[in-house]
């Protein structure tokens, strides 16, 4: 809306808009598709390193018939999904309280900000001692993850609300630790949601990447396996299968969040985060 | 809704009187002690099962042992080929991505159009698991420096990205009016109101794409070598626990060094609440 | 219920690893007929040999494929309690007549003999890893400083081609089924490989934590007469399609350039029946132990097991 | 408008100016704010005292502090020095007992107007039936019908003041802070609400300390009206309304009385607007 | 304050519903919002004329599309039917020779007082020097002496408004379009405001458009003043007031005429505030 000059948008054609939308979307996708698919063809990468759209197209097909690949997608998914959610309510929590209190902040803020740029990986042979091999190893490194982004949205979003929302809360008979959930949690909703989209991105990059360095399922497993094969459509394959379950999850996220957020001023249909 | 602030923490706790210096002096020795508690905690705990036998050396090497290895690193020039060219790659990624980064995602935020039509590749590129594209990075960009930057670069756009388009997204409708009618130009009006606006939403950003970037690093370099990825790797392969730990420790360090100078910005820029 | 047996590959499926062929589940219902009744195995997917080191060291598998580098490695630095034995081959290298990892180089590159390597980079596919071994064993043997002399670089094998046809390198090691591609699409030469450089040895081998071998003797039995069993099945050529089909799909490659090589002698050595002797392994843990590479000398004597597999028919 | 609770029987010793419990006592409060090696001093050895049960007026230039002892009252700003009391009880942070109506209204945007009118009385533990009645009732009194399900964001300036007030009233506070509760509204709206406040306040008897830039309104609606000078802000004056209430507005407005007191407070205002004012004190 | 650059000099053809150029001219304009099935309309077919040079009030109830209109006329809000000209021009965005004055100020955040005065100057490429002195003479004339480098945040409610109206006011827009711009003001400061804004209306002959809520503040600052109808809001009496402007402020207030304007504004406000809002029409 940069000329500040909102159309009036009655109900059809916001249903419109809606089509138009996601034509331009499909419309983009398959042009690259396109130019990928040329690229191949006119062997603008080194040969038999990137395989065409095509191959990738098929590769897929014989890996979600064969089973392997639902089968692993579905381990991928819930390790980086079950992460995610402990990590991200875990993040949204402490963010909340180091806010608050200035004193769990202090406490806490020493050994969070330690785990930001630790390279999690490194730990999983630490990690398989207790948690054993696959799923809960990664869930424990997705969760570790996710935490980061929702605590820096979450304390941004927290410190944020106005001061004077508090104070009603409290003046209205809401006691101090209630305070967490029924004023900073609503009122920072929209940057925890931005938070929460960051952390989605993550937590499957990041489940895959320790599928790439132990497991006995799991699309990163696949991926590496294939890659180190040199099967590089079945492993683009792989890639593009996960790439696309988080990708309905953002979808999700984004819907949920417009749902959410209702009540915010800059709530707008097909905007950015909300 | 104005962020009513009162006094320098714009936290919605009580504020406190005002106090002495001497007052003050004690007050940073209470909290840094606080701080030190956990951390402390966490190294009692540590040596505690090493020493009760809890957990094999190999995977949780004893606390001087790790010291030793430390000091190794620090006093030799093995610092600065590890971690130096680690932390240059990642700094050089993040400021690579913070450059295309924030335009984009500005973009993003100001054109239905292009937003519709980048949609599928924000949402397919972001949670793409970038670590698997190493091979393909190597061979575009060489097994040097550069293909780790690139890959940092890789990674970290798309927080960037999402930071400036949530930032630009939420700058409320009435601060754009008020520009629009003192003569700013529908082209600076980026310049003058949503950059400026967007600054917290930025600092976020870099506050969860730093530490991405450093773990970008560290991973790639695991998997293709050089800087302290390589060094990790390396004491991994030959249950060199202590060197492994010494590094997990320094990579803790930098991440927590890099979050506080990040955080100390953010506390000196003006805040957009208003 | 038959006792599982957690086995731990390095991360490569198919003709690399035939191990990974054998515990597929086709051969699972059709060749090995202890599994189910005397072992049950159950496989996880490790990030190198190294990886599955450290998962027999954090007892989160029971046996793995090794290389004699991870394997010293355990060995001396006492990672896994109780001990670890190797107890069956895999495959080897440095078998004349046979495929080994070949260095090559672009056809019009001046690089002719080891030593005219001398300033170049090399690729390899790990550091201090078997063929990293190998490649510093023969810079010494002809007179080249490993450390100073040459520039090893690091990259995945599967990069390595790609790579060296870019320019980005000057020299590169090819395993399977990488030289066999390349070699088709041609412009490259062989500059050495393992033949000649040190005597024939194991390059990967599976092994087992010694607690577990107590613990559960007969199902390791089991499985490791079901392994030489269906190796056996494997080289009979009768079933030559039947394994190339399988193996195909399981590595996601095509079967025509599988069958190009595969179980020929232009792939690795394998033995019929998985034998595993401490003499073979010795050579190249003692040039590892030269190079520095490990804390202390390794006798690998101890622990090397043949007993665990089936008696020669 | 449902009827004040026993919390009223506490309002007793209404006398202004007795030594006995005062709802609200303020004594000698001063608060600064350092910024940047400048300070800003709001309030300068505010002393202030409120029986139970009246109705007191703050009124003063801009910027000079009303907002800020308010917020002292309320508990949200710790004094720089002296203390404040309710009920002889020191000020220590926010309490139900103190219910606020603020300058920018406060209201939570997450939350529906009738959401919003809800939730003190949700945290009072009201039984639902109770709220949904209470609640109706004020958006019948504050004219909000219709919009019972709209989000704050979508009212106007006006609406948004009248669900505050109402948020507030409906808790029936002991205590009731308002910072210029009426500014977003029109005349006509503005006496409708000025009356339903007194109407309010002669079923319960609570407390009422108002901030106000309308000295109408502070002379119609208060027993005290007291001036402040302009910043660093004291009290300077301290006019006891004297006004025969027993007629209607329009009696009283027109009453000589009304206009004498009206004139009197104004005077004392503009000579403390008068010479503007002088920036930061360092 | 520095005088009006020759953009006054359109401003001819001053006569009030000449069919020449209009400074604004609304023609049936309505605005509705449609919220989840339900449509709220704001603005019912909205006619509207406004002279060069004339200052036009606009009252009615809270609620009833006032702000709307102004942010049609602004250009921020486009009309659901109907179309809004300036200058004969159709209004299709925002534009400089539209100043606004916002209901919630809009200040940047991120800006001191001193850089949000500069702003508008900045944006119209007036020399550093010159902006300095307008920029001073503003602090001066709003009394924000010392707050030059404060931000925003900082500010009381007041303090804040009066940065809002400077940072307007400075660019000397040929029409002036204000929301309740002296809402937040006490009642002196709110007097002296508006005198400093009849001057500065005098100094440049610009076009008022004024929202308020204060009939005496429209009766007494404006030509015409417009009584619009509860939600949705329709224009339902136009009042000329014809004022002898030539004494002072005291005299115009007390004169008889003034009262009798003042009362027929508020008699026919008052039959709008009647009935209340009625909620959402759907
Ligand atoms: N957080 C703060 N930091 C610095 N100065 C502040 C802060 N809050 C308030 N002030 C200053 O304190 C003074 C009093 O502010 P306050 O909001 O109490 O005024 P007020 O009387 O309510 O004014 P108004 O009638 O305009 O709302 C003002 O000069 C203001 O600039
Ligand atoms: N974005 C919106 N969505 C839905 N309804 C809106 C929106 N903006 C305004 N309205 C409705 O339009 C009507 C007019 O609002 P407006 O802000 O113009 O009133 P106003 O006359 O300025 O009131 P006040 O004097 O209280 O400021 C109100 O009923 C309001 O609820
Ligand atoms: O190392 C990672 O956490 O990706
Ligand atoms: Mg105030
Ligand atoms: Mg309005």
């Amino acid at each position: 809306m940069a000329a500040g000059m909102p159309a009036a948008v009655p109900g059809r054609a916001i249903a419109r808009q809606r089509v138009l939308r996601e034509f331009v979307g499909l419309a983009s996708v398959v042009v690259f598709l396109l130019a990928w698919h040329v690229a191949t063809r006119l062997a603008l990468f080194p040969e038999g390193f990137v395989p065409a759209p095509g191959d990738v197209w098929r590769a897929g097909l014989h890996l979600a018939r064969s089973g392997e690949l639902f089968g692993n997608l579905w381990a991928t998914v819930v390790s980086a999904a079950v992460g995610l959610a402990t990590g991200s309510a875990v993040g949204c929590v402490l963010g909340m309280a180091m806010t608050m209190w200035p004193r769990v902040e202090l406490l806490v803020s020493p050994l969070v900000r330690g785990t930001y740029a630790l390279p999690k990986t490194t730990l999983i042979p630490l990690l398989v001692l207790w948690f054993g091999v696959g799923g809960a190893t990664n869930i424990v490194v997705v969760a570790v993850t996710a935490m980061l982004p929702l605590i820096a949205y979450t304390v941004r979003g927290t410190h944020e609300v106005p001061q004077v929302l508090v104070w009603s809360a409290r003046t209205l008979g809401t006691p101090a630790a209630q305070i967490l959930w029924r004023v900073l949690l609503p009122a920072a909703l929209p940057q925890i949601l931005a938070g929460l989209r960051v952390a989605l991105g993550l937590s499957v990059l990041v489940a895959v990447s320790c599928e790439m360095i132990v497991s006995n399922q799991g699309i990163g497993k696949l991926m590496l396996q294939y890659g180190e094969q040199g099967s590089y459509d079945y492993l683009l394959a792989g890639l593009v299968a996960a790439t696309l379950v988080a990708w309905l999850a953002d979808i999700a996220l984004r819907a949920l969040s417009n749902r959410l957020l209702r009540w915010h001023e800059a709530s707008r249909a097909d905007s950015a985060q909300a | 809704m104005p962020t009513l602030d009162l006094d320098t923490a714009s936290r919605p706790a009580q504020e406190r009187a005002h106090v002495s210096w001497r007052h003050r002096l004690a007050r940073a020795a209470r909290r840094a002690s606080l701080s030190a508690l956990p951390v402390i905690g966490v190294l009692l705990l540590w040596q505690l099962a090493v020493s009760a036998g809890w957990v094999r050396a190999i995977f949780l090497p004893p606390l001087p042992a790790v010291w030793h290895a430390l000091v190794d690193i620090v006093t030799t020039p093995l610092l600065a080929d590890t971690l130096g060219t680690s932390v240059l790659r990642a700094l050089l990624g993040v400021a690579l991505a913070a450059a295309i980064g924030v335009p984009a995602g500005f973009a993003l935020a100001e054109s239905r159009w292009l937003r519709w039509w980048c949609e599928p590749y924000v949402a397919f590129g972001y949670p793409l698991p970038k670590i698997a594209l190493v091979p393909v990075f190597t061979v575009w960009f060489g097994v040097a420096a550069l293909s780790k930057v690139m890959l940092v670069f890789a990674t970290c756009l798309f927080p960037f990205m999402l930071a400036a388009q949530s930032g630009a997204s939420l700058v409320p409708q009435k601060l754009r009016w008020a520009a629009l009618a003192l003569g700013t130009r529908p082209r600076d009006m980026f310049r003058r109101v949503i950059l400026p606006a967007s600054v917290p939403s930025l600092i976020t950003g870099l506050r969860v794409a730093f530490p991405i970037g450093l773990i970008t690093v560290f991973t790639a370099e695991m998997v293709s070598g050089g800087g302290l990825g390589e060094a990790i790797v390396q004491a991994q392969r030959y249950f060199q626990s202590a060197q492994v730990y010494a590094y997990v420790l320094l990579t803790m360090i930098v991440g927590y060094a890099a979050d506080v100078l990040i955080a100390w910005l953010q506390r000196r820029l003006p805040s957009s609440a208003g | 219920a038959p006792p599982t047996i957690r086995y731990a590959s390095a991360g490569v499926v198919g003709p690399g690893e035939l191990e990974t062929v054998i515990f597929s589940d086709w051969f699972k219902a059709n060749v090995l007929k202890r599994h189910g009744k005397e072992y049950v195995i159950e496989t996880t997917t490790a990030r190198g040999t190294p990886g599955v080191a450290t998962l027999l060291a954090a007892e989160q598998a029971d046996l793995g494929t090794l290389a004699f580098t991870s394997f010293a490695t355990v060995i001396a630095t006492d990672a896994v309690p109780g001990g670890v034995k190797a107890i069956a081959e895999i495959h080897r290298d440095a078998v004349k007549g046979y495929a080994s990892n070949p260095f090559v180089v672009l056809n019009d590159s001046p690089i002719r003999r080891i030593e005219d390597l001398k300033g170049k980079s090399v690729a390899v596919n790990a550091f201090n890893g078997s063929v990293d071994i190998i490649l510093r064993i023969a810079l010494q043997q002809h007179g080249l400083d490993p450390k100073k002399d040459v520039r090893v670089v690091e990259m995945p094998f599967g990069n390595i081609g790609p790579a060296l046809r870019q320019k980005r390198i000057d020299c590169g090691v090819l395993a399977m089924p990488f030289q066999v591609d390349e070699a088709k699409r041609g412009g490259i030469r062989t500059v050495f490989d393992a033949v000649g450089v040190v005597p024939p040895y194991p390059v990967l081998f599976q092994s087992a934590r010694a607690k577990f071998l107590q613990a559960q003797p007969q199902a390791v039995r089991a499985w490791l007469a079901d392994y030489v069993d269906a190796q056996h099945w494997i080289y009979n050529p009768a079933n030559r399609s039947k394994v190339v089909e399988l193996t195909a799909d399981l590595a996601k490659t095509p079967a025509k350039s599988l069958d190009e090589y595969f179980l020929t002698n232009k792939d690795f050595y394998r033995d019929p029946n998985a034998t595993i002797s401490a003499a073979s392994i010795q050579p190249p843990v003692d040039a590892m132990s030269r190079l520095g590479l490990l804390p202390k000398p390794v006798s690998v004597a101890p622990y090397v097991d043949a007993s665990y597999l089936p008696k020669r028919a | 408008m449902s009827t004040l609770p026993s919390r009223a029987a506490q309002a007793t010793g209404v006398a202004a100016g007795a030594s006995g419990a005062d709802a609200i006592a303020v004594r000698g409060v001063s608060k600064w704010f350092d910024k940047e090696g400048t300070r800003t001093t709001a309030l300068d050895a505010i002393d202030l005292r409120v029986a139970p049960g009246s109705r007191v007026a703050l009124v003063g230039p801009s910027g000079c502090g009303k907002s800020t002892l308010l917020y002292v009252v309320g508990g949200f700003v710790a004094p720089s020095a002296g203390a404040a009391f309710a009920f002889d009880r020191p000020i220590t942070g926010p309490g139900v007992e103190r219910g606020i109506v603020f300058q920018e209204y406060a209201l939570f945007p997450w939350l529906t107007v009738a959401d919003n009118i809800a939730y003190g009385l949700a945290r009072k533990g009201v039984a639902k039936a109770e709220i949904q009645r209470i609640v109706a009732a004020y958006i019948d009194r504050m004219h909000l019908q219709g919009f019972e399900r709209h989000y704050p964001r979508n009212l106007s300036g006006g609406m948004r003041q009248r669900v505050a007030l109402a948020r507030t009233f409906a808790t029936e506070p002991a205590i009731l802070l308002l910072d210029e509760p009426f500014g977003a509204l029109d005349a006509q709206t503005r006496e409708y609400m000025q009356d339903a406040l007194l109407e309010l306040w002669t079923a319960s008897s609570n407390t009422l300390l108002l901030v106000t830039h309308d000295i109408d309104e502070a002379v119609y609606l208060c027993d005290t009206v007291y001036v402040m000078s302009r910043r660093p802000g004291r009290i300077v004056r301290r006019i006891d309304v004297d006004l025969d209430r027993s007629q209607g507005r329009e009696a009283i407005v027109l009453s000589e009385r009304f206009r004498t007191l009206r004139n009197e407070v104004w005077l004392a205002v503009r000579e403390q607007v008068r010479g503007a004012d002088d920036g930061a004190d360092a």
